[in-house]
């Protein structure tokens, strides 16, 4: 059984979450189908009804939807998701009757770099903090540094992170000058929106560090290494931290999941040109193949981290077989 | 402010250094880069968006036309067109500056010019700038220097409305007209240079701008880059300016621009626009009651419009009753804005509900980001109308929602109001009616076979005639109830302290009016 | 419990525990922790004050009065019905008292939250009961379709529904209802098949009991306060949900007096009349602190071990 | 009740009170129950099955008591269960007063369960914690409406606590606030809430201390005098049995090895497995037993049981017929009851 091994187990996994793809943007594809005429929505309700005709045929809308559907798997399947009608471009008919479009996958995953490094900074930032936040908790339980953690990391998990990030902007950018308000570029500009995107898993991840590092430290193991006069910090990080790691690196990935979602917001605020803030542009003009592509991809980025973590849990724990 | 003061001479003195090591390639210019912040994105660099500020900010830099207007006097003004007549009633000619060139290096000449004015006016294309639009407009070479323009009927403000039309390339649009969306090459005194999508986008200093050599350049080059930015928060956008990432950030509001005035190192500037702010109701609704003079007499009256536009509004003027202001052709001055009377209102409602009729719902519509507190200001409506006992909803609607239906025909579906700004810088009802109250106008909000005819016979009118003719329109629409002008909009922006800026109603961006002092 | 350390059955402890918690035991536990105590006050404070705000509010949460927006906390202004108005936390851009607005904004992000809570619970719940106690192919169903919902952010999901079907009070609970009902799944399933082989499961199927009665005797209770816990938390969660759509234009609509609303449209005034977005973003943190503050330490009380922390 | 003494193989036992009753109560016929080991997705468990219970057979008459002895991971649990169809057995017949049970629909079975009962091992967790004595011992009641009449419950609630040595006052305390002997006792009480005929006692005492073990022991062997039900007694070691049970059978790896009264079992044990067991039964004269046996090895896995005579790898008989012939349960040569050996024979000492 073991022979089938990691190797196995990953192609398995890789074949769900395929399939996972699949079934969201199925569901998408169905569910744009259903808020009208997208040729009707590019073209205007001034345009004429050849007009609308012509681009519908253009984008293929004439077809029968499982016709429509399969273009759209095998599409999907090549990394083509359809063309934009809109973004970038505001007459389609502006060119002699032929439209104009551009692919939209190209235009979406353009900014995914941006995103990575937003949400890597945030992620890590987060993990540096809650991690000896937490720790440091676990080892003084019911003390008033731990009553102090727990408060303030239930907090950063109640905030409402865009009214944070103005906050921030006002004091940091604004009122002390240090850092620049929004934008892209330096890693001066990534500190504010990582600062508002981290505090949510800052709280969850010393939450979950606290608890079940007391889990661990409450075993009968590490009782005996204490008992044995190793240094409680020593036995924080070697013995209990190990055992702990699972719960943690789970969280770790749920929280990184969250950012992936708050990127939606906190770009938009801050100008930061990643994949949240073309979500939020696609919406606003209504683009619904630009609306796919970024969902497309959000989705996928959340499938890779549930991935990533999913190893990281077989790695850790090699006993756990997962299904 | 020590702080900030210091930072700034640091800033300066890394920028002239740099300026110095760099060399000037031309003469002019050494201001460094110009940062703008705009609350929206473009949604495309075509020649047709430069008519609207807001849809394109900035791409005047890079575009040019064949007139523009006097930033003091409002007048037409040459710009690549040296002169012009009117030969026919319907034919004008332009004659065009010598030695122009497009960014791509071709020649602008009397047969570009004509491809870009087609290209621009083309029903095919329907662009959004027809709705400026009087006549339909053709254009035609006549020799290399000069183009003809010409009109399907007489057209006297014509000199004026080819102001909005941009010129550019004629390569890049016979050649490759899906570039002409995302990449302008005109013939401004900047060069487009890359549209990050999501970011920014840029220009550098045009060292061959005619305007460098020209005797009468409408400004000249100070800054070296020009970099447009967009954010949708204003506290942003003002936060940019004061902490010197940006030297200009659009439409502040009344309280930040008093801050901004009140505070060292920067400073607002306000001026008054061609755009205005306007309710309204159509016409053509799906209601019969809609259509009854009474019923919208009472939607009128309902709304505390000085309120609005005092408590809200922020800044700006009031209009009397009449979308433009008294410089205006056709303005009628015997007519003041609608009155607040919820008393009056709630009665017409009242007698209208007991003589059987069935109040329908008003939905008042308004567009996301189009002018700052929008969303209030139909949240006021609607408890206005609410409180005289008008059903209604209100919503602040993305431009994807709102965009296709501000540019759509009047149908009988159309049951709802809308606020939203208008920009009219033709300063003429000619121009306004064609726009807003002809059944074939791009954004019409009205419908009357009778009404057009007369707008159309005072539209080939010029002088004391079509003042007049257009007068008479004006009270005719007020008391129809179409429209309600909120009010004319002051624009404000933040800038630092030393900024110069030139520039007219029309609010266009142009960075050879800028500079820091 | 003296004897129950020759028990070997894993969890025994925890239902002793459970079963011994009465409610004279959780109001003294909450005596001693006076930061939970005080979010216990916020919260039954806040909705009686939700509950009851018509009565208790003076003024109109709708009626603007323009000309009287904008003004700081204490200020007194004169009423359109020429009364004169006294406003304890200032006016909103429409002149309308920020207090009342905040207290009928507690009615509607109160409302979001509980009510699609409780149906995304009610549903979760059912859900995880029957697939972790019938097991097999309605196990698979069900956990298969958990899997899936998981596996998309759900805040994701929710804001592109709004955006196809449109936003509003009723849209958005039905929207969290339907991506929610996952978390209350897994749990119950968990809980479910913790207990379904358990002696006292078989015990009362030894007497004759049908599965239903099973599920509502004996499974069912058990899973309350894990219930409570995550449904608490599940309230919090959508409250910032709530804030996040409306920022986004997604969520409730005007003129509706939500918190996420009201944040939204305060932040345009951020600098000039600081107190319109304060005063709703601490009343959005204080109720979600509060939240997290009550479930955590319902949790701790409930179980010590926190053992179903797995299972969310 | 009355001294109606056995005859042909199973002679009543002298000492103990009470006769069996010749009726049978319990047939048991070629029980089996199989578990399927449960692969993954893409990786199936190869058909591979856990025998727990292999083809059992055996009867039990009316007022008998027998008791089934085991180490534990032997199927004797999973047979117990099997019988009351608490897991579904793959084949066989249990018949209950001449009724097949395993023919029955779910409901129809439910009704039944009446007269079926069952008293757990783990009287900590087989009592809801959330409910009191007395609605522990009445649901029974409220499922099977008339069986005793709502106005008698408070009555008869008292009546089954006392008679189980409980007060009537603890009817509502709740099962925490008890120790494990008078937790048990509920557990029986609840078992004869609705006047079972047949009880199965799954190691009921094997959770309590030694001291009470007694106690509980006495009070089934009373109830069982006062009641004339019958009992299945399953216990890990023969010691505990002893008191109580009729006839005894020995079970090893889901099948019955040998089965005998009484007397049978312990006087003259004929299978290996049953000498082994008996020989660490701590008795007052350790002479009368012989040497210690002590049993090689682990218990085999059920996944894959060996060949032949399932005992042979652990038993000091074993031969090379062991592994190639399963013996079968029957008497053999001079052994007078049961068994499954090929060299089935009593002790020598």
């Amino acid at each position: 059984m073991i022979g089938h091994g990691l190797g196995g187990y990953f192609v398995r996994r890789l074949l769900g979450s395929a399939i996972m793809l699949l079934l969201v943007m199925s569901a998408v594809f169905f569910a744009d189908r259903q808020i009208g005429d997208p040729a009707r929505m590019v073209l205007g309700v001034a345009a004429t009804e050849e007009d609308v005709r012509e681009l519908r045929e253009r984008m293929g809308l004439e077809d029968p939807l499982w016709v429509q559907y399969r273009r759209f798997v095998l599409g999907m399947v090549q990394g083509d998701l359809g063309d934009t009608f809109r973004y970038g471009i505001s007459k389609p008919f502006a060119h002699g009757g032929m439209p104009e479009s551009r692919k939209t996958l190209p235009i979406a995953a353009e900014r995914l770099p941006a995103t990575f490094v937003l949400g890597g900074v945030t992620i890590v930032f987060a993990i540096l903090v809650a991690l000896p936040l937490g720790i440091y908790a676990a080892m003084r339980p019911r003390t008033a540094g731990d009553r102090t953690v727990n408060v303030l990391s239930l907090a950063g998990v109640s905030i409402v992170e865009y009214w944070f990030a103005l906050i921030l902007i006002l004091v940091f950018a604004v009122q002390l000058d240090w850092l620049p308000t929004s934008g892209y570029g330096t890693p001066a500009h990534v500190i504010l929106p990582a600062l508002a995107l981290s505090l949510r898993p800052i709280g969850r991840i010393t939450q979950i560090a606290r608890s079940s590092m007391l889990d661990e430290l409450a075993k009968p193991h590490i009782t005996a290494a204490r008992g044995r006069g190793v240094p409680i910090t020593r036995i924080a990080s070697i013995h209990a931290l190990k055992n702990a790691a699972i719960p943690i690196v789970t969280t770790i990935g749920d929280e990184t999941v969250n950012v992936v979602t708050g990127v939606i917001i906190i770009e938009t605020v801050f100008g930061w040109p990643g994949i949240g803030a073309l979500t939020v542009d696609a919406l606003a003009i209504r683009d619904v193949p630009l609306i796919e592509a970024t969902i497309f991809l959000l989705v996928l980025i959340v499938l890779g981290i549930n991935l990533v973590i999913d190893l990281a849990y077989m790695a850790l724990n090699p006993r756990v077989r997962l299904r | 402010m020590a702080g900030r003061n210091s930072r700034h001479a640091l800033r300066a003195a890394v920028l002239g250094v740099l300026a110095l090591a760099a060399g000037p390639a031309y003469a002019l210019g050494g201001g460094g880069e110009l940062v703008i912040v705009a609350n929206q994105e473009p949604q495309s660099m075509q020649a047709q968006v430069t008519y609207k500020e807001v849809n394109g900010v900035g791409l005047r830099n890079v575009i040019e036309q064949l007139t523009r207007l006097d930033p003091r006097t409002n007048e037409v003004k040459p710009m690549l067109a040296t002169r012009w007549e009117q030969v026919e009633p319907r034919v004008w000619h332009f004659e065009l500056r010598d030695g122009v060139t497009f960014h791509d290096g071709t020649p602008f000449d009397a047969e570009a010019a004509a491809v870009s004015i087609n290209w621009l006016w083309n029903p095919e294309n329907n662009y959004s700038v027809r709705e400026m639009m009087g006549p339909q407009i053709t254009a035609e070479a006549v020799d290399a220097a000069t183009v003809a323009v010409i009109t399907a009927e007489p057209d006297p403000l014509l000199p004026r409305r080819i102001y909005l039309g941009g010129v550019t390339s004629a390569k890049q649009i016979l050649e490759d007209p899906a570039s002409h969306d995302v990449h302008p090459i005109g013939t401004g005194p900047y060069v487009f240079e890359e549209w990050k999508q999501g970011q920014y986008w840029t220009a550098t200093a045009n060292p061959d701008w005619w305007g460098n050599t020209a005797e009468d350049p409408y400004g000249e080059i100070f800054f070296d880059r020009l970099r447009i930015v967009w954010r949708p928060e204003p506290i942003v956008r003002a936060a940019m300016v004061e902490s010197g990432e940006a030297q200009v950030a659009m439409f502040l509001t009344k309280e930040e621009c008093g801050r901004f005035d009140a505070k060292d190192g920067i400073k607002c500037i306000v001026k008054g626009s061609d755009t205005f702010l306007q309710f309204r109701l159509d016409y053509h609704g799906a209601a019969p009651l809609l259509a009854d003079p009474r019923f919208r007499k009472a939607i009128f009256t309902s709304i505390d419009w000085e309120g609005i536009r005092l408590n809200l509004m922020g800044l700006g003027e009031a209009l009397q009753g009449q979308m433009l202001p008294s410089v205006a052709t056709g303005f009628h001055d015997g007519i003041r804005q609608y009155p607040y009377d919820p008393a009056g209102a709630r009665a017409i409602v009242d007698e209208l509900k007991a003589g059987g009729a069935d109040i329908p719902s008003v939905h008042v519509s308004t567009r996301l980001g189009s002018t700052p507190r929008n969303g209030e200001m139909v949240e006021a409506m609607g408890a206005m109308l609410t409180s005289v006992g008008i059903p209604n909803t209100v919503a602040v609607e993305e431009p994807g929602v709102f965009n296709p239906r501000a540019v759509s025909k009047p149908t009988p579906e159309r049951a709802y109001a809308w606020l939203h700004v208008q920009a009219n810088p033709l300063m003429d009802y000619g121009a306004t009616f064609g726009a807003h109250f002809s059944c074939g106008g791009i954004v019409s909000v009205f419908c009357d076979p009778d009404f057009d005819a007369r707008v159309a016979e005072a539209a080939s009118m010029t002088g004391k005639e079509r003042h007049e003719a257009l007068r008479a329109l004006v009270k005719e629409g007020h008391d129809r109830y179409v429209v309600a002008p909120v009010g004319l909009l002051q624009r404000a922006y933040g800038v630092p302290e030393g900024f110069a800026w030139e520039f007219g109603p029309d609010h266009r961006i142009v960075a050879v009016n800028m500079r820091m002092n | 419990m003296a004897a129950s350390s020759s028990v070997s059955r894993p969890g025994t402890t925890g239902e002793e525990r459970q079963a011994r918690v009465t409610a004279r035991d959780l109001a003294a536990a909450l005596a001693r922790d006076w930061v939970v105590l005080l979010a216990v006050v916020f919260l039954v404070v806040l909705v009686a004050a939700a509950v009851l705000a018509h009565l208790l509010m003076p003024y109109d949460p709708l009626l603007p009065n323009i000309f009287a927006g904008r003004r700081p906390p204490f200020s007194e202004t004169r009423g359109l019905d020429g009364g004169v108005q006294l406003h304890l936390l200032g006016t909103d851009a429409l002149g309308r008292d920020m207090l009342t607005r905040l207290v009928y904004g507690a009615r509607a992000s109160l409302s979001v939250g509980v009510v699609a809570v409780a149906v995304s619970a009610v549903i979760g719940t059912t859900l995880g009961l029957f697939a972790g106690f019938l097991g097999g192919r309605v196990d698979t169903v069900v956990m298969r379709t958990v899997d899936a919902f998981q596996a998309v952010p759900s805040l994701l999901v929710a804001l592109f529904v709004l955006f196809i079907i449109g936003g509003g009070l009723v849209n958005m609970v039905v929207i969290f209802a339907l991506v929610r009902w996952v978390v209350y799944a897994r749990l119950a399933r968990g809980i479910t098949l913790s207990y379904r082989e358990s002696s006292y499961v078989e015990a009362a199927r030894s007497i004759g009991a049908t599965d239903l009665r099973i599920i509502f005797r004996h499974i069912l209770p058990n899973m309350f306060s894990p219930l409570l816990v995550l449904a608490t938390l599940e309230v919090a969660l959508l409250i910032l949900a709530e804030a996040g759509l409306s920022f986004l234009g997604f969520g409730l609509k005007p003129p509706e007096p939500s918190w996420g609303l009201m944040i939204a449209r305060g932040r345009e005034y951020l600098r000039e009349a600081w107190w319109m977005i304060t005063f709703p973003g601490l009343a959005v943190f204080l109720t979600t602190l509060s939240l997290n503050l009550f479930a955590n330490w319902l949790r701790t009380i409930t179980d010590p071990v926190q053992r179903w922390r797995w299972l969310i | 009740m009355a001294g109606a003494a056995g005859t042909a193989r199973h002679p009543a036992q002298g000492e103990r009170a009470g006769a069996v009753l010749r009726e049978p109560l319990l047939e048991v016929e070629h029980l089996v129950k199989h578990y399927p080991v449960r692969g993954g997705l893409l990786r199936p468990g190869g058909g591979k099955v856990v025998r727990a219970v292999d083809d059992v057979s055996f009867v039990l008459h009316r007022g008998e008591t027998l008791g089934i002895v085991g180490e534990s991971g032997c199927g004797k649990s999973t047979l117990s269960r099997a019988i009351l169809r608490l897991t579904e057995p793959t084949g066989g017949r249990v018949r209950f007063a001449g009724e097949d049970l395993l023919q029955l629909s779910r409901r129809e079975m439910r009704a039944r369960r009446r007269h079926l009962q069952i008293v757990f091992q783990d009287p900590f967790a087989s009592l809801n914690p959330r409910m009191t004595v007395a609605q522990i011992i009445r649901e029974p009641w409220s499922i099977f409406k008339g069986v005793v009449p709502r106005p008698e419950w408070d009555r008869r609630t008292a009546e089954l606590l006392v008679q189980v040595g409980l007060s009537p006052d603890d009817a509502h305390r709740y099962p925490y606030q008890f120790s494990g002997g008078q937790r048990q006792r509920i557990g029986i009480a609840r078992a004869l809430t609705l006047n079972p005929k047949l009880v199965v006692c799954d190691e009921p005492v094997s959770a309590l201390d030694v001291s009470i073990q007694a106690q509980v022991l006495n009070l089934l062997a009373e109830i069982q005098e006062k009641l004339g039900l019958s009992y299945i007694f399953i216990a890990h070691d023969l010691s505990v049995v002893r008191h109580i049970s009729d006839r005894i059978a020995v079970m090893y790896l889901g099948k019955l090895v040998e089965i005998g009264t009484w007397q049978e079992i312990y006087e003259t044990p004929a299978h290996p497995y049953t000498q082994a067991l008996l020989s660490s039964v701590p008795v007052i004269e350790p002479e009368a037993r012989g040497e210690r046996i002590i049993l090689k090895g682990e218990v085999p896995s059920p996944l894959a049981p060996p060949s032949g005579c399932r005992f042979r790898t652990r038993c000091r008989k074993a031969a090379a017929v062991c592994a190639t012939e399963e013996p079968v349960l029957e008497t053999r040569g001079a052994v007078g009851h049961l068994t499954a050996c090929h060299f089935a024979a009593p002790r020598e000492y």
